[in-house]
């Protein structure tokens, strides 16, 4: 892998903005690398929990937001707290995520994890409520290769009781949608 | 040539207590193996060696020898080391003489920070007499008496 | 406005235990023994979803004010406690309300978008810790059944513990507490590794292939150990740990049989609630070992 | 009468033990041996014991005689000899055999190092048995110090030595004493201006009672030995008379010479022929540049002296002392003689100036890739641009500045491995500084390692990067060039795993601190060692930090390697207590490994036969003539003599001496055939 690193770039002010969003101050982390030592994903990302925020620092927007890494972190929060200079880089993935979204960079190869949010938050947003079916098929429409995973599980749910058809849908369902609104 | 294999050449060697003596501590210090076939008489300069040192050793079987001091312009008495040369040019053909080949004597110079030099030279010396054999002139002198002339190696 | 004061734990649910959910049993049993050994759980009325995962990890702003109607609701009900036993719903809820605390342009805005106020003063407590604050005592006088030789892996995955600062909550590299609770039910401990280990939460459906990777870990590391069963106390973990086992066993060619029974049910064991009642019935992995260690 | 020696065979925990059979050493030593009376083996002989062990037995078994089998005679000789003294054997008698360093940790096979222990030990056993006493040598100590150097280290060191009470004597080879420290802006960690403290410390002693200084002065040449140097100081022509000069700078102010590129601002600035080296200098006196001034160029050209030339002469003509001008053109070099009983050599360093090294980085070609001392000159309110940060091509201020860590340290293919220990942490104080005064500029760092080990230190580089906002890349810049008026740098960061491209303004070079060229020549005129990178050596590193390979001298700052000032400092005042401590005694004691020149009874009266051989090769000059004269005065024999206040125990002498009348104690020629005797090869 090689990226071109220029002027422009490390002098933008990337880290700043970041730093405006959620608070992160990124130009702590040392580069120390324990944030990746710990990472359960790491085997599967394209460039390391360490090395998104020395993107960060170094101005690589790019690098940053087309990473499949920041949608392939679990949340876990493992790094964080093993952070020898507390840098939240579980929190720094979660404003990466949304700037990626705000700025269309979401990468493709993590399409099912976006439409998982997607799905989600839509059900959400109709109902207050997770209606765990609705957001499956939304899931499984709008990623239709995963259609056929989990098969078995599924009916086995069913059978258990352990998915029901009809949405929770709560009360103040049209406040949900006020607040998704707001939140935009 | 089983005899042959099985010889251990016998090496000697003089070295000044700055800088040489050191060095080989050093590599002590540092654990760098090397070859056990040395012993050491330590002085307090090489410049202090007086050849007829050499030809005893030989005499009391030594097979090589080694005469290890600091660096010219490095010698902590100044000057010492490069008499040690100076001596060593006079008396060469005088060992000659005595029927010793030269390439059983050996000059090197070694820091007190050359622990990897002083392995390096030590297993050289080692390895060169190894190669000459053993050297029996004046064993045969002292077993066999004084009725047998002694071949010169050199010739 | 006068807020009542309730004495009575607010109690938010989420969406993956309550009923008819995924992991309803888990909700099932955590009512349950609360109804035999207290204290009073009371739903928060019109609860939303928290927003989980997604919602953090694509919108901070949303996420929080998901969270936060919840808190705000609970306060307008007069709980000073919500027990929310999801770690999800908990780790949301308590992360959202130091978020507002923190960062007074987000409390605006939130305030803005649920239209109530948040004044903070509620606090959330986890399920592990509601037990250990309020029914040690009832445990150990009301428990009728002791389990032979049952050993049990306490695995806390990650959300109960992390972020530490935030949610301090026991020891994040070394937790005990769910330990204590399991010895409490007379079930022994089994020391392992991976205890704190991350299952791959939310991508059960998207990443398959890390979920299945991350919790074969997980099952290896308590099989070695030699745990007879793994007791967790998150919808999350259960689902990937209990619901997937078979495809573990069958992608990472080991065969695995470890029951994955909720801390709660474990406890309802222990004061001989009935089984089905606790909702051990509707594991995947059958769960008659466990059962039948408590008989 | 055959002498009773014991030997001691130490395990050294496992050190030894572990590839030697200690036991069957000691079995070995006794073996065939009448003269060894007892032996054993000990887990540590240095510890308190161990060496009580050795002296209750040279007690209990009336032992003449001892060998310790241990570790490098360096490490413990020291120890068992003194043991020996507290029960009353002479120190002489006892001897080391070096198990460990030149046997157990360099053979790992166990038989091998055995039999070799075996020879090693009986070869010592044969010394011992001829070693013979000796009584230690007293010298008179002349109660004052020279302190060569007038750096930080040497003001520190001859304060201290001042205050104590004893004269000290300051060489420096510049116009004023301050050194590096006075050239630098402020300074790391505290970011203090390093005037403001270093200015009282040079007025300090420049009007110390005890302190005479001689600058733009340098040593000709050190005899003697400890406690008794004989050193001889050239004071250089300074072309002004440094008594009748009041510093009114008349002089200087009118000198027409004004473009002579300024050393002390590492030519960012310029300075007169007629100078002082900066305004706050110590004597603020000044000196004339002979190459440089219209007057001596023109004396050279017509071959006269210079006071006959009639240019110029602008710089006299002002000088309003009267009626002697304080200017003298004719002065010439003077020689001073001083005695001084210890000296401490305090030479510091010089920052890598080899341009052409780097040729990757312009080669001194690009005006705007300045070193750090440059940069420390620029940012330094009494500099070339008062502080200013400028471009030296066009006087433009910089926005981008790249800083590369590193130059010419840690750099083997370049000829120098070893790093310069400071430039991680002024680098770190140069981006700051920047950004202190061009607030919209970007600091951009190239490292390899951030190497910030010190009280404060960390959370200073990280200050620099977390506060004041240096971008800290990790990679070696392998290329700078041209490109309109930018510095493109092209370098890496590993990090990422990416090329990096940058278009500067301004290149700094944080270039390794050096030996000073002439390094060698005052190693060689104390006698002293110096490494292979020419800092000058110090004989242990942890154990005698400040102390030279030669009695009597002492070691303090950056000659001895590359440290920061407070490091400096700290050596400087352990230099200057060890001075004190040997100044402090009226006479002192010397090892008596000395040489001798044989005085046989009469008629023979010595077997010297006068050729003085040993004279010419005595490095140490130690080596008189005697007259023997009979009753009636008249002289039977001249014979060597040596002087053992100035012998240092070369045993030149002795190899040399054709009639062996000349033998070196504790070496002498029945000592060394007793250890070749005993190699027992046949
Ligand atoms: C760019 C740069 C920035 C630095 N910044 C800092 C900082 O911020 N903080 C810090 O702690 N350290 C800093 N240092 C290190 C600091 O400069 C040294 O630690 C300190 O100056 C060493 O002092 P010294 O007395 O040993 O040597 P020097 O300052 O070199 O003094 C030696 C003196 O001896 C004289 N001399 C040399 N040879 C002879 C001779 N043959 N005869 C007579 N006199 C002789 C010289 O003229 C000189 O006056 C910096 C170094 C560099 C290169
Ligand atoms: C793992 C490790 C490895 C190291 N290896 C090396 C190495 O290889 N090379 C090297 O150069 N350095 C090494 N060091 C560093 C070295 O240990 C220290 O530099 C050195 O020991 C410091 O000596 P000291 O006298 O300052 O302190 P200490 O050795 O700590 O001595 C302090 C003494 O003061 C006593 N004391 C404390 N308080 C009081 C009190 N109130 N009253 C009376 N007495 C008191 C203590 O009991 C102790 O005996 C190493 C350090 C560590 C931790
Ligand atoms: S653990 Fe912290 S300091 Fe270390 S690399 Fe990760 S973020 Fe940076
Ligand atoms: S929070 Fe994300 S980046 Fe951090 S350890 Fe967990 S999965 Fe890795
Ligand atoms: S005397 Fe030397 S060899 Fe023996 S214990 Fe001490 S250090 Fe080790
Ligand atoms: S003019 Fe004369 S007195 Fe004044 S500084 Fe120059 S030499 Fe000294
Ligand atoms: S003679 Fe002229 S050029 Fe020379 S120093 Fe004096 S004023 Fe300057
Ligand atoms: S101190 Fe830092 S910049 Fe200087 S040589 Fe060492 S590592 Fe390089
Ligand atoms: S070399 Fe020997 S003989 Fe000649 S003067 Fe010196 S001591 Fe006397
Ligand atoms: S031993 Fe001899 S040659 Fe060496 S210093 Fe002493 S007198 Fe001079």
């Amino acid at each position: 892998m090689k990226i071109k690193i220029t002027t422009k770039e490390l002098k933008s002010d990337f880290a700043e903005e970041v730093k405006k969003r959620s608070g992160i101050d990124v130009k702590k982390c040392y580069q120390c690398g324990k944030c990746t030592a710990g990472c359960p994903v790491a085997y599967e990302m394209d460039y390391m929990p360490n090395q998104i925020i020395r993107f960060v620092q170094i101005g690589a927007r790019r690098e940053a937001l087309t990473s499949r890494t920041i949608w392939l972190c679990a949340s876990c929060i493992t790094c964080t707290t093993r952070c020898p200079k507390e840098v939240k880089i579980a929190e720094l993935m979660d404003v990466l995520r949304e700037m990626s979204l705000e700025e269309g960079l979401a990468n493709p190869l993590e399409k099912n994890i976006t439409t998982f949010h997607e799905a989600f938050l839509n059900s959400v947003k109709k109902h207050g409520r997770i209606s765990e079916i609705g957001m499956i098929q939304e899931y499984k429409m709008k990623r239709p290769k995963t259609a056929m995973q989990d098969l078995l599980v599924g009916p086995q749910m069913l059978s258990k009781g352990k998915l029901s058809f009809l949405p929770h849908n709560i009360k103040g369902k049209n406040a949900i949608k006020k607040i998704f609104e707001k939140c935009k | 040539m089983t005899e042959e294999n099985k010889f251990e050449p016998r090496i000697v060697a003089f070295l000044c207590n700055w800088c040489t003596y050191a060095g080989a501590d050093l590599a002590g210090t540092g654990r760098k193996e090397y070859q056990a076939n040395v012993r050491v008489i330590k002085l307090p300069c090489t410049g202090g060696i007086d050849p007829l040192f050499l030809i005893k050793a030989f005499e009391r079987g030594a097979d090589g020898i080694l005469v290890s001091g600091c660096h010219p312009g490095d010698c902590h008495y100044n000057s010492g080391n490069y008499h040690a040369r100076r001596r060593w040019n006079v008396y060469k053909p005088l060992l000659e003489f005595c029927g010793i080949n030269p390439d059983r004597i050996q000059f090197s110079w070694i820091s007190a920070a050359e622990g990897a030099k002083w392995v390096e030279t030590i297993n050289g010396v080692v390895d060169t007499v190894r190669a000459l054999g053993p050297f029996e002139n004046y064993q045969k002198l002292n077993t066999i008496g004084s009725d047998t002339s002694v071949s010169s190696e050199t010739g | 406005m006068q807020i009542e004061e309730k004495t009575k734990i607010g109690y938010y649910p989420g969406c993956a235990i309550t009923m008819g959910s995924s992991s309803e049993e888990y909700g099932t049993s955590v009512l349950r023994v609360a109804e035999e050994i207290g204290p009073e759980l009371e739903e928060i009325h019109d609860w939303n979803c928290c927003g989980a995962s997604s919602a953090h990890a694509t919108n901070h702003k949303l996420s929080t004010a998901l969270s936060i109607r919840n808190i705000s609701l609970a306060e307008q009900s007069g709980y000073k406690e919500i027990l929310a036993p999801c770690p999800m719903c908990s780790q949301r809820l308590i992360v959202s309300q130091n978020d507002v605390e923190e960062d007074e342009e987000l409390k605006k805005d939130v305030e803005d978008a649920i239209e109530m106020p948040c004044n903070g003063g509620v606090k959330i407590i986890n399920y592990l810790e509601l037990i250990k604050n309020y029914c040690m005592d009832e445990i150990a006088e009301k428990k009728k059944k002791t389990p032979k030789d049952l050993k049990i892996a306490s695995y806390y995955g990650c959300l109960l513990l992390r972020p530490p600062k935030v949610l301090k909550f026991d020891d994040p590299e070394n937790p005990t507490s769910m330990e204590e609770i399991v010895e409490a039910t007379g079930a022994t401990s089994v020391d392992w590794e991976l205890k704190t280990n991350c299952c791959g939460g939310g991508f059960t459906l998207s990443r398959t292939d890390v979920v299945l990777k991350l919790t074969n870990d997980i099952l290896e590391c308590a099989a070695d150990a030699g745990a007879d069963a793994i007791a967790v106390a998150c919808p999350m973990c259960h689902a990937n740990l209990d619901m997937r086992q078979k495809k573990i066993g069958k992608e990472y060619n080991r065969k695995f049989d470890i029951p994955i029974v909720y801390i709660s049910e474990l406890i309802g064991l222990a004061l001989d609630l009935g089984p089905i009642s606790l909702g051990l019935n509707k594991h995947f992995i059958d769960t008659e070992s466990v059962v039948n260690a408590f008989a | 009468m055959s002498k009773k020696i014991g030997v001691f065979v130490c395990h050294c925990g496992t050190n030894i033990s572990a590839t030697v059979d200690v036991e069957k050493v000691a079995e070995e030593a006794k073996k065939n041996n009448p003269g060894v009376s007892y032996t054993t083996t000990y887990k540590y002989m240095c510890s308190d014991p161990g060496q009580k062990l050795l002296r209750d037995k040279i007690k209990e078994e009336g032992l003449d005689g001892v060998v310790v089998a241990a570790c490098s005679p360096k490490m413990h000789e020291h120890t068992f000899r003194n043991a020996a003294i507290k029960t009353g054997l002479n120190p002489y008698h006892v001897e080391i055999s070096n198990l460990r360093e030149q046997c157990s940790w360099v053979h790992p096979d166990k038989p091998t190092g055995t039999e070799k222990s075996i020879d090693l030990v009986r070869m010592m056993t044969e010394k011992t048995r001829k070693d013979k006493s000796l009584n230690p040598i007293k010298v008179p100590v002349t109660k004052r110090a020279l302190v060569i150097g007038g750096g930080i280290a040497g003001i520190q060191a001859a304060l201290d030595i001042a205050d104590g009470g004893q004269e000290v004597i300051m060489v420096e080879r510049e116009a004023s004493i301050g050194g590096h420290m006075a050239q630098l802006s402020e300074t790391f960690p505290t970011l203090d201006c390093s005037q403001c403290i270093m200015t009282p410390k040079m007025v300090e002693a420049a009007q110390h009672e005890n302190i005479t200084m001689h600058t733009w002065s340098e040593i000709e040449s050190v005899d003697g030995y400890i406690g008794n140097f004989d050193v001889k100081i050239r004071k250089k022509a300074r072309s002004v008379d440094l008594d009748l000069c009041t510093g009114c700078s008349s002089c200087w102010q009118v000198c027409p010479c004004k473009k002579i590129k300024s050393e002390f601002d590492m030519g960012m600035g310029n300075r007169t022929a007629i100078y002082i080296p900066f305004p706050q200098a110590i004597p603020s006196k000044p000196v004339i540049d002979r190459e440089n001034c219209i007057l001596f160029k023109d004396a050279r050209k017509k071959n006269i002296k210079p006071n006959d030339s009639k240019v110029c002469r602008k710089c006299i003509d002002a000088c309003p002392i009267a009626p002697v001008k304080a200017i003298d053109y004719n002065q010439v070099d003077e020689i001073v003689e001083e005695k001084v009983g210890a000296i401490i050599v305090a030479t510091g360093y010089k920052e890598l100036d080899d341009t052409s090294l780097y040729g990757e980085y312009g080669g001194g070609k690009y005006k705007d890739v300045i070193t750090g001392l440059q940069f420390e000159r620029l940012a330094s309110a009494s500099g070339p641009t008062e502080g200013a940060i400028k471009r030296p091509s066009d006087g433009k201020e910089p926005e981008i500045v790249v800083f590369i860590q590193c130059v010419g340290s840690r750099d083997p293919a370049k000829g120098c491995s070893y790093c310069s220990k400071t430039c991680c942490m002024y680098t770190a104080k140069h981006t700051m500084l920047f950004k202190h005064k061009v607030h919209h500029g970007h600091a951009f760092v190239f490292y390899i390692d951030i190497r910030c080990a010190g009280k404060g230190y960390e959370e200073f580089s990280q200050r620099a990067i977390e506060e004041e906002g240096a971008t800290y890349l990790r990679g070696r810049v392998s290329r700078i060039y041209k490109k309109g008026e930018k510095l493109v740098v092209l370098g890496a960061d590993t990090l990422t795993g990416s090329v990096v491209e940058i278009e500067a303004d301004m290149v700094v070079l944080a270039s390794a601190m050096k030996a000073q060229d002439d390094a060698t020549k005052i190693a060689q005129a104390v006698y002293i060692q110096y490494d292979k990178d020419k800092f000058l050596s110090e004989i242990h590193p942890k154990l005698k930090p400040v102390e030279s390979s030669s009695a009597g001298i002492f070691l303090a700052g950056t000659c001895q390697g590359p440290k920061d000032i407070p490091e400096t400092v700290a050596q400087a005042g352990a230099a200057a207590s060890k001075v004190l401590a040997l100044l402090s005694a009226d006479e002192l004691e010397r090892e008596p490994v000395v040489a001798k020149v044989d005085r046989s009874p009469p008629p023979v009266f010595s077997t010297c036969i006068g050729c003085f051989y040993c004279q010419k090769v005595c490095p140490y000059s130690a080596i008189e003539s005697e007259d023997i004269k009979a009753r009636d005065g008249s002289v039977i024999k001249t014979v060597a003599r040596v002087n053992e206040g100035l012998c240092q125990g070369c045993g030149l002498c002795a190899a040399t001496c054709r009639s062996k009348s000349v033998e070196l104690a504790g070496f002498n020629d029945e000592q060394i055939y007793a250890e070749i005797n005993a190699l027992e090869f046949n």
